[in-house]
């Protein structure tokens, strides 16, 4: 089952754990190619019967080499290729790329793409939010809320296409603000999903939230205290869940996420259970956000001055954005000239994947398979 | 309902329960072996039905091959399979063993040749069709004390394994 | 000779007994291979009602391309099933790797022997019937075992050791509910019984389903039943020996094509055969609701009605679905196939108004129809419940039902004996 | 605190501003400790990034780097150093466990080591691969042909 480049590295757990009765340890390769790996992850399980004695990780299978590509070309040129990292969420991607590059030029985009940029930020991560709830829950065995997910998610899609084209890798934004002005009826189009989809969120909950099944898995399920979260560098849903109150939008505010008014949900235990409903609360406030947004959209240009040719100043910058995943950090290393030096690409998926070992210590196989779409991982980001 | 041919069928299901019987202590591969006793278990259950047994045919199937083997294979199952086919099979006291088992037979020949008398070699009254409530009554009035000693028995050997077991857990 | 042969045959016919139990061969034989098709078409059948109901439960469509309403796509399954290559892994054990489908198939089949669609309609009546059924059945779990260990692979190997724990376990909180029925057959008779056809007479001479003796006693053993019949069969939500997202397929992860499709067969089948199981040992197997409050002619009468309406009632919605089909002729040929199918129902259903008939199918006719409301529950469940863990499984089977089924027991075998008890009391105290 | 580093370790440290944020570039030898010092003392408990930057033609080609930042203070800083080829720097995964995989993601695309990482191998790329992608000397379209001749059986993946 293992082949011979699987020599499993000495896993640092507390205590070594035993198989009980001399029983045949058990290792078991899930992934990469396994139905609840979300891609290729591939996740190598020691195993007493059900237990989880330990586990490692082996990512890689997607590896593309985005940062290399980025040193081979323009500032411009490398913008569509930031949405193939995290493809459910690309219009972020892309956000934190042209707020970068933005900063290194030392221009601000106008008011109007401001407001165009956080809809467009919300409403994918409404929709990576949604692909996170669907595939989570049908991992533990619950089908349903994969379709309604999905169902709903289309509308979403179906903004975007309107607006520029791309259902799922937009390259929405440029840098220095928007390519497209917003098509006739954006906001109405806008508004129409907001009323849409507030009440399917209540459907989903109603599937899962009170499903005594989904409580038996979810609760005490992956747990991770705030100091071993902040410890691993895990972010997002995954760390406000242990409680600690930390969202990018409010603490290094970009974009324009000052003017709006809207709440950091937390969680206390940590758990499985927790990063739900902390990512169902996300939904209602992203919601929140949108109809600010929206009603607040103002007259303007959607460009702001920038050189044709990008030769931003000699220098380097790092800047993170709250993706639907966490923290996205850019860090891009400017020689003047007008390709990057070096683009490094802080991923929080890749981050985040490290906490799995500490998630699933003596915990079952089933949990793991829980855990792994509690974290919300898109392998496209992780191995990049 | 008249039997059918009761010889055929009975020197059928006795060669099948031989045959398997033989395969339980030849194969190598143990899982093999389990799927072996379990054919001998289920003929045996047919010759309980020969007999106008049918509810301790039933409790045969349901506990012996439904229940008590699947928690052997579970067991074996376990066991990695190359490596016992690999290792040498340490009994090899063929002799005593020949012996042993010539030494039972004799002593079935002779029970059945001095004690005929003790067998009942007509049909048992009531049949087939009370025979559940004849060994309900067997168990729960004559044999009440045996029955609840062995009840008491595996109530010792499930508190054992509990102890077993809760050491880890 | 021939005229000897064909009273044989027609012998049976005026019998009132199973045909096993009146000897007859030719029409037991006649019986399986009617039980035997049956049920291959109510695997077949629910195939497409499964893959219909819960494409409708998550507001998707389902099936729609093969035939119409994709009403012919269970056909195509099957003849790709069949078609497709029959790969069996180079370390796999052969021989039991041979045997595992087979065994689970016989399994799931052979306990229809028993089963009473009718006070007639079942090809024999043991007086052992509910035991052999559960004997039976509980065979399966040995070839879902060796499918597991034949495939010499870590998932299927996992999900063996699931299936049979969970089996295992499931099957005596199971037998515990069972028990608690047959203490009941005995109330009134004094005899209790295992034989299915007579579990059945039992509720008919006491007057009530076993669901609703002494309420709520007969609702719990029931409930413990049903909860243990779903895992028994490893569906959703005790779906955990083949759940997708942990194990791929779990034991029949490496089977394929016509191997493949025997577990398919079998899973359903034994579907069928627990839900059985529990129509005839509470609800009261072929009676129709209310025969004792709602009975004379009249009510007979109407109640022998439900067999055509019901099939009057499919043949409508064929021909409402006719009518809507789109007007293309691209359709035509799915369009003509629909009212074709609503038609040949509507004529089954116009057969069954006939007297002789429907006074013959009636009972098959409640019987199925309870059954199948256990069906459309299995596919329920899948459709909302997430799947339980391991260990929370084994919880609920050995914390939970375990001691309900035995609470449940010795307070029906109490209730049962009330009047003795009493009476042993009374003569003690009188004593003293 | 800048100060305090300065009156501490003199001239081992400089304190940059760069388009608004902070950056302190550190001499090699003085890392372990400054790092340690962030973290425990100066509450920077978040170890955001770590990453490198190939420069060929500098004497010491690499920049090694971390983003630190820290939830008390709302702050971010970047601290850096400069290695030469084939000089290891000190873990800091002993520090943040975050570090493990970071660190062993520079090692996989730069070939810098570092000293007392607990299990210092490739992650992105496969095991036996040859050379570090991210240095500048080695080309966009270059690949270890013979790694992909020898495990995916064809000529090659370009």
């Amino acid at each position: 089952m293992t082949d011979q480049n699987t020599s499993l590295s000495p896993l640092d757990l507390e205590a070594p754990e035993k198989p009980f009765l001399d029983a045949n340890e058990l290792v078991i390769n899930m992934g990469p190619q396994h139905p609840a790996t979300h891609g290729v992850l591939r996740v190598i399980l020691r195993l007493d019967g059900e237990k989880v004695l330990g586990l490692e990780c082996v990512i890689g299978y997607l590896h593309r080499g985005v940062e290399k590509i980025a040193e081979a070309r323009t500032y411009t040129m490398f913008n569509p290729y930031v949405d193939r990292m995290d493809y459910v969420a690309a219009v972020s991607n892309g956000l934190g790329y042209c707020e970068t590059v933005e900063k290194l030029l030392g221009v601000e985009a106008p008011p109007r793409a401001q407001y165009i940029r956080v809809i467009l930020t919300e409403l994918n991560r409404v929709a990576s939010h949604q692909l996170w709830l669907g595939t989570h829950a049908l991992d533990i065995g619950a089908i349903t809320p994969l379709f309604y997910t999905f169902r709903d998610r289309e509308e979403i899609l179906k903004i975007f296409e309107k607006y520029c084209g791309a259902r799922l890798t937009t390259h929405a934004f440029r840098i220095g603000g928007l390519q497209y002005e917003a098509y006739d009826g954006f906001e109405n189009d806008v508004r129409k999903f907001v009323s849409f989809v507030a009440p399917k969120i209540d459907e989903y909950e109603e599937l899962l939230t009170t499903n005594r099944i989904w409580l038996e898995r979810t609760k005490g399920v992956g747990v991770i205290s705030a100091k071993d979260a902040i410890a691993l560098g895990v972010t997002g849903p995954v760390l406000r869940a242990s409680g600690v109150k930390w969202d990018l939008r409010k603490a290094q505010p970009y974009a324009n996420y000052k003017n709006f008014d809207f709440d950091i949900p937390t969680g206390q235990n940590g758990d499985t259970y927790d990063r739900y409903l902390v990512r169902m609360a996300e939904f209602r406030q992203s919601l929140r956000i949108i109809q600010q947004a929206v009603d607040g959209i103002p007259e303007g240009p959607i460009m702001a001055k920038v050189p044709k040719v990008m030769k931003p100043p000699v220098g380097e910058v790092y800047h993170s954005i709250e993706a639907p995943k966490g923290e996205l950090g850019y860090f891009i290393v400017s020689d003047g000239s007008t390709q990057p030096y070096r683009i490094r690409v802080r991923p929080p998926s890749f981050v985040n994947l490290q906490a799995l070992d500490v998630m699933c210590r003596g915990a079952m196989v089933a949990d793991v398979i829980a855990v792994i779409g509690t974290l919300d991982i898109v392998l496209g980001e992780v191995d990049r | 309902m008249t039997p059918v041919a009761t010889p055929f069928f009975f020197y059928l299901l006795a060669g099948i329960m031989v045959i398997g019987g033989i395969l339980v202590i030849t194969r190598k591969n143990a899982v093999h072996s389990a799927l072996a006793l379990i054919v001998t278990l289920l003929a045996q259950a047919a010759v309980y039905l020969m007999l106008y047994a049918p509810f301790v045919a039933g409790v045969q199937i349901i506990l012996y091959a439904g229940g008590i083997m699947v928690l052997f294979l579970f067991v074996i199952m376990l066991v990695s399979i190359e490596r016992t086919v690999k290792e040498r099979q340490f009994n090899k006291q063929w002799l005593v063993g020949i012996a042993a088992a010539l030494a039972l037979g004799g002593l079935f020949i002779a029970v059945y040749t001095k004690g005929k008398g003790i067998f009942p070699t007509h049909e048992m009254s009531g049949g087939e069709a009370q025979n559940t409530q004849i060994v309900g009554n067997l168990l729960y009035g004559q044999y009440m004390f045996p029955f609840e000693i062995a009840s008491l028995l595996l109530l010792v050997a499930i508190i054992g394994a509990v102890v077993m077991a809760k050491r880890r857990l | 000779m021939i005229s000897r042969f064909i009273e044989y045959i027609q012998s049976y016919l005026t019998s009132d007994q199973t045909p096993g139990a009146a000897g007859n061969m030719f029409w037991a034989f006649v019986y399986i291979i009617l039980i035997f098709t049956g049920l291959s078409v109510a695997v077949i059948a629910m195939n497409w009602l499964e893959r219909k109901i819960l494409a409708h439960m998550q507001v998707r469509l389902g099936p729609m391309r093969v035939g119409p309403h994709g009403l012919l796509q269970p056909i195509a399954d099957a003849i790709k099933l069949l078609l497709k290559e029959d790969i069996m892994p180079a370390e796999a054990d052969g021989f039991v790797f041979w045997m595992a489908p087979l065994i689970v198939v016989l399994a799931a089949f052979t306990v229809f022997i028993v089963v009473p669609f009718g006070p007639t309609h079942a090809v024999t009546d043991m007086n052992i019937g509910i035991l052999f059924m559960l004997g039976v059945s509980s065979l399966s779990v040995l070839g879902i075992v060796m499918a597991g260990w034949a495939s010499n692979s870590h998932y299927p190997l996992i999900g063996a050791l699931r299936s049979s724990a969970q089996m295992v376990s499931y099957e005596v909180a199971m037998g515990l509910a069972v028990v608690s029925v047959i203490l009941m057959t005995s109330l009134e008779t004094g005899t209790g019984t295992l034989s299915m056809i007579g579990i059945v007479r039992a509720q008919q001479t006491q007057g009530t389903w076993f669901i609703f003796k002494f309420f709520p006693l007969g609702l719990i053993a029931f409930f413990i039943f049903a909860v243990s019949m779903v895992a028994e069969t490893n569906r959703a939500p005790f779906d955990l020996p083949e759940a997708e997202s942990e194990l791929t397929a779990g034991f029949h992860t490496e089977y394929s094509g016509f191997r493949w499709s025997l577990f398919f067969l079998a899973e359903y089948s034994a579907m069928i055969a627990v839900s059985s199981i529990a129509v005839t040992l509470w609800l009261g197997g072929w009676l129709r609701p209310f025969p004792n409050l709602l009975s004379g002619s009249t009510w007979t009468l109407v109640f022998s009605l439900f067999p055509g309406i019901t099939l009057l009632l499919l043949a409508a919605m064929c021909f409402y679905s006719t009518v809507r089909m789109p007007k293309h002729p691209y359709f035509r040929i799915q369009t003509i196939g629909l009212g074709g199918f609503g038609a040949v129902l509507a004529l089954i259903g116009l057969i069954l108004f006939i007297p002789q008939v429907s006074l013959r199918v009636g009972d098959i006719y409640w019987f199925s129809m309870k059954v199948a409301a256990f069906m459309y529950l299995y596919i329920w469940y899948r459709g909302t419940f997430p799947r339980y863990r391991f260990d929370q499984l084994m919880k609920v089977g050995w914390k939970i039902l375990l001691p309900m089924g035995l609470g449940i027991l010795i307070l029906t075998a109490t209730v049962a004996m009330r009047s003795e008890i009493w009476k042993a009391i009374s003569e003690a105290l009188h004593r003293s | 605190m800048i100060a305090s580093f300065k009156a501490r370790y003199g001239s081992g440290i400089e304190a940059l501003t760069h388009l608004g944020q902070n950056f302190i570039v550190v001499d090699q030898s003085l890392i372990p400790e400054i790092l340690q010092i962030l973290c425990h003392d100066e509450q920077f408990d978040y170890c955001v990034d770590v990453t490198a930057v190939h420069y060929p033609k500098r004497e010491k080609q690499f920049d090694v780097i971390w983003v630190l930042y820290s939830f008390a203070r709302n702050e971010r800083i970047r601290v850096k150093t400069l290695i030469a080829e084939n000089e290891a720097v000190a873990t800091c995964s002993s520090i943040w466990p975050t570090a493990n995989w970071l660190e062993r993601e520079v090692f996989d695309m730069f070939g810098i080591k570092f000293d007392g990482h607990p299990d210092m191998k490739r992650i992105l790329l496969p095991d036996g691969w040859k050379g570090h992608p991210l240095r500048k000397d080695y080309g966009i379209l270059q690949q270890d042909n013979e790694w992909v001749q020898i495990n995916l059986g064809i000529e090659s993946g370009q």
